[in-house]
């Protein structure tokens, strides 16, 4: 039995079950994914209850295996994250040539925008996307939600405002929610997603033999042919680094 | 005489066992009428029934001279003239003095005139020291002088007494015979009682009805019954002769 | 064990502070619980009484639907009043979603069913003596029922307290209705949900015992209110019971 | 509204298609919610009887500390559990995070201080009169208890319903400390959680649909036990009361 | 004359007012003993107390001549061989089959057994058609004799009796009042019975305790009565002497 724990997106979007059949049938272990924030993953593995984890937030990444709590880490893919709004554009967003200027007119517009408000990677990336804009968002026109990107996705719908969303999580919703993508691509928005195996001298109950075949699997041929194969929607969800 | 109630074909059964069945039976008005019949005899199921507070499965009842009405307002007005004292008295988990004035603060009574009125009962029925007591504080004999005075407090135009001895030292007996009696004679009050007691009944009623399995064994005026010609079940039950057990 | 910890001395920390961010959004979940039981109590308790008092066909067949929607998930609750009152809904013209009247809401509904399936059961186990004797005093129904509450109160008491405790507690209707929006419809369960999913379990955690300290008071606070209660009864003279009718 | 119709087609189809997941997880819920609430009967009925029954110093705080206790948010009794069977925890070299061990223990606290407060309220409103005749009987302590219990049979077998409701439709507990692994610890109210995260309302809507089936089917079986139950009282001839006593 | 029940110095007080205080009492063994007394006398108290279901504030018990002992199991015990047939009388929500059987299964007895003791008592009673009703189903009169077989079914060494009477026609008064002294006369049985009415006083007790405001009036063997020298009071209460009201 491995314990992975991995973020809500991870698991949503669908790709773990697409490869996590090919890596059991492997390695014959029973994988069993807890999905949840970034935080909270980081937060079973300090704990050792978990074996592996797969997130995203390449800042406590790092303080993590600093710390001493994992090893091994790897980068794995990135997908990208995405502004969202109604169609019509209120704000003029559409016409920004980079993401901090998308957020700078809807600032200056004071338009809806939903946060996810919850230190997830989705909002950390935000935050610095905001520092680089050298703005303090404010309410009420600045909603910090404290939830799930599906839910802040429907709240943004509701109010008809703008909301940043990692791409995989859009495009589940997207015959959902009336809003579209206003503005993509900038490399700012970039995703990340690393694996790292827990600590086994700290824990010595882990099953480290295991996270590191996972670790392996994920960042082999096999393993980055199945990623780059996963589409969700006709979509490509995650890309490969170059390496 | 006038009646005050009047019943007709009066029957009720429960579970499919008949223990009411009445041809015919009238109460005059302002008087005391006992009722006497062995245990299960429906007396109670009776008094249930004149007290518009269950539905026989058919007969017609006259108040006054007036069939009882469905409207339920209609019936409430009819039932605040009335009053039953239960064989079982049952006080609600409040103090003796909220439990006398209930009926009044019932009918909309302001605080102070309840308060001088449950005063004023509480005295006549020797309830001072327990005003501010609770039902589980009290004694068999407590508890039902309370059921009692709780019910003859807002004076209504007719009385259903469901054996009045109940718990009652001899004394006791003889304070709510007389408080009944009173306000029979005061007010005109009609009052309907379950006795056992012959000597009770001799000593209150105007009229007597015997029920017997759910049936009227005999009704009329309290007038020399010991020289009646009574067959002798009912000397037996009416304590003329010695039960031959 | 070693959440616990820190835990409790950072509730004693954010107590003695009186943090303002904490005093809000307790306040707020306070309100919403409070102004939910209220609804819960209206519909539940004469309902309650009905079912627990009067036999009529198809009574056994509504108790099993009362106690069935005792299993009402809060998250199933929230999705059902979501579908009514989103945009798209057919009450979405009147912008209710995410605004604390949605978790009002979606809180009566969860605590309806409770006030009612424990007033039915209180209602249920009494005499029938004393239905008939609140009648023989000249009771109206109403006042009949009033009586019959009054002698099941603890039970009655304890239903809305247990309503109470429910939706103070739950999360799922006021995250999916109220939105988790800072300052506005945060409540202490969604902050500590908020928390859990950043992993600050410690901070969760804390928040979780000023939420019973909250429940605490108020149970205590009503504890009292019933004292008080009782001495201002019917009979005004010096009507005191020096101890409970148990 | 659009949900709502969809969901119940849904509802309907997995049913009546018997699939096989639904029914796996189902069936993890009902047998989860029944241990822990068997749990917590064993030690909230007693508990609750006591406190009750019996007047003794501290009664009244123990009480109020009972009803506070219904307010304990789920996730925080997810927590607070977790910490203990964390790997770091004292527990933690038995392995029981997310496993459905974890599950029951989180729902047997949640559920312990409903039967607990209800048994109580239940107990307190009988009379005295009933103690003492058990006693006089030559009832030794369990006895009278178990009479008492008898006789205010209709609002603890109410509270274990309630207690029963409360656990099969808590998620906060079961995600924390289960995990919500297909297969193993997934049950109809984390599937709920999961389907809505991934915004699949109408699915999510037919399991929360299900849920209630499922609690209705057991309703209505405990009546019917309870029933059975009666036929078997303690006289053997041929006692069966044509109602119930009211 | 043996003593089954001897107590001494026996005081008991409800909110700080005292309801019992008794200097010496003793209970003779295998004789029917009456207290009497006004309501409030406490005489329900003293059997709560000599039944072991209640502490006296202070005062000493002793049963057969031995003292009371703390241990509850053996309390248990002795309560099992005791029977208090209450003033008002409370049936458990079940038939009158289960309750009448109640006493033998909570003693461990089969349910055959227990079958056949029921419905030998129940034709005593004459209570057989009544088996499978429940108590809500029952008259007064049905409920109180009920509630004695219940009792005396399980034969107690030591029969407590709150008012027997209470609800009963005459014909059934007279039932229990032989079912009861027949148990007296057969096994030896021990009874204290309060009763309201000097004639039953008079037709069943050996002795006699008169209790006032809780204290002892007076104790003794039941002879000669009428020709005693009782004052003014203890006339009336005793009913020798109309009450002057
Ligand atoms: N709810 C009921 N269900 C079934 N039978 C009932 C019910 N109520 C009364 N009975 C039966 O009806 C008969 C008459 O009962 P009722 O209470 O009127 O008698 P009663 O004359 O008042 O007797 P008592 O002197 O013993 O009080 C009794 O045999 C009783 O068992
Ligand atoms: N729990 C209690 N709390 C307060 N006072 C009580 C309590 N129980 C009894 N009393 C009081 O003690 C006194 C004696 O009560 P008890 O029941 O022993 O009287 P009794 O002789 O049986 O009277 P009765 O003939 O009316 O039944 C009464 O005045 C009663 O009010
Ligand atoms: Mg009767
Ligand atoms: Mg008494």
């Amino acid at each position: 039995r491995l314990i992975l724990a991995t973020t809500t997106s991870t698991e949503n979007s669908g790709l773990l079950g697409y490869l996590l059949p090919v890596f059991e049938e492997r390695f014959n272990v029973r994988v069993d994914v807890i999905a949840v924030g970034t935080g909270k993953a980081l937060e079973l593995g300090k704990n050792g209850d978990a074996d592996v984890l797969l997130v995203h937030d390449r800042k406590s990444e790092d303080a993590f295996v600093a710390d001493g709590f994992g090893v091994n880490r790897r980068d794995v893919m990135y997908n990208d994250y995405i502004i969202l709004g109604p169609p019509s554009d209120p704000a003029g967003v559409g016409k920004a040539k980079s993401a901090v200027e998308a957020l700078t007119i809807i600032a200056e517009a004071k338009a809806p925008f939903v946060s996810r408000g919850d230190d997830s990677g989705t909002h950390k990336k935000e935050m610095s996307i905001w520092k680089e804009a050298n703005i303090e968002p404010e309410a009420p026109w600045y909603m910090a939600a404290g939830q799930g990107m599906g839910p802040c996705i429907n709240i943004a719908d509701e109010q008809n405002g703008y909301v940043l969303s990692d791409r995989g999580t859009y495009i589940s919703y997207k015959n959902k929610t009336e809003l579209v993508i206003i503005y993509e691509g900038d490399e700012i928005m970039f995703n990340p997603y690393g694996v790292i195996a827990v600590n086994p001298d700290l824990h010595p109950h882990v099953n480290y033999e295991q996270a590191m075949n996972f670790v392996e699997f994920l960042t082999s041929s096999e393993g980055r042919a199945l990623i780059e194969s996963y589409k969700m929607e006709g979509e490509q969800l995650f890309y490969l680094y170059s390496n | 005489m006038e009646k005050v109630l009047q019943v007709e074909n009066l029957r009720k059964s429960y579970n499919g066992l008949t223990v009411l069945d009445l041809d015919s039976l009238s109460i005059p008005k302002g008087q005391i009428t006992v009722i006497m019949g062995p245990n299960g005899a429906g007396k109670t199921t009776l008094i249930r029934i004149l007290a518009l507070l269950e539905e026989p499965d058919h007969g017609t009842i006259w108040l006054n001279g007036q069939p009882i009405p469905e409207d339920e307002n209609h019936r409430l007005v009819l039932r605040r003239q009335m009053g039953v004292i239960w064989q079982r008295p049952a006080l609600f988990a409040m103090s003796v003095a909220d439990n006398l004035g209930l009926a009044l603060r019932l009918r909309g009574w302001g605080r102070k005139k309840v308060r001088t009125k449950v005063e004023e009962y509480a005295d006549m029925f020797d309830l001072g020291d327990l005003l501010r007591k609770w039902p589980n504080e009290l004694s068999g004999g407590e508890t039902q002088k309370v059921s009692v005075a709780r019910s003859l407090i807002y004076e209504p135009d007719i009385m259903f007494i469901d054996e009045p001895d109940t718990y009652l030292d001899l004394s006791n007996r003889h304070l709510v015979e007389e408080m009944v009696a009173s306000q029979v004679e005061r007010r005109g009050m009609t009052a309907l009682m379950v006795t056992h007691s012959r000597h009770q009944m001799s000593r209150l009623a105007a009229n007597l009805v015997i029920l017997q399995r759910g049936r009227l064994r005999w009704s009329g005026r309290v007038d020399n019954l010991e020289t009646k010609d009574w067959d002798e079940e009912l000397r037996t039950f009416l304590g003329l002769a010695e039960p031959s057990a | 064990m070693h959440y616990l910890a820190g835990a409790l001395s950072r509730a004693v920390d954010l107590i003695l502070s009186l943090d303002p961010a904490v005093m809000e959004i307790a306040g707020l979940s306070i309100k919403l619980a409070a102004i939910s039981t209220l609804i819960a109590a209206v519909i539940g308790i004469p309902v309650g009484f009905i079912l627990g008092t009067y036999d009529f066909p198809g009574r056994s067949f509504l108790a099993s639907i009362v106690n069935t929607l005792l299993s009402l998930p809060t998250v199933v609750v929230g999705l059902a009043i979501y579908s009514f009152i989103s945009r798209r809904g057919p009450l979405g013209r009147f912008g209710l979603l995410f605004t604390p009247t949605a978790i009002i809401l979606g809180q009566a509904v969860l605590a309806t069913p409770i006030v009612t399936a424990l007033t039915m059961n209180a209602t249920r186990s009494l005499e029938r003596d004393l239905q008939m004797t609140a009648l023989s005093l000249g009771a109206s129904r109403v006042q009949v029922a009033y009586l019959l509450l009054l002698q099941a109160r603890f039970a009655v008491l304890g239903a809305l307290v247990a309503a109470f405790g429910r939706v103070i507690a739950e999360v799922g209707a006021a995250m999916m209705l109220g939105g988790n929006i800072e300052g506005y419809t945060r409540t202490i369960t969604t902050a500590i949900a908020l928390e859990t999913s950043k992993g600050e379990f410690a901070f969760a955690l804390s928040l979780g015992i000023i939420l019973l300290l909250v429940s605490f008071v108020v149970n205590i606070l009503v504890h009292y209110f019933q004292q008080v209660k009782h001495r201002g009864g019917v009979y005004h003279g010096e009507s005191s019971p020096s101890r409970e009718f148990a």
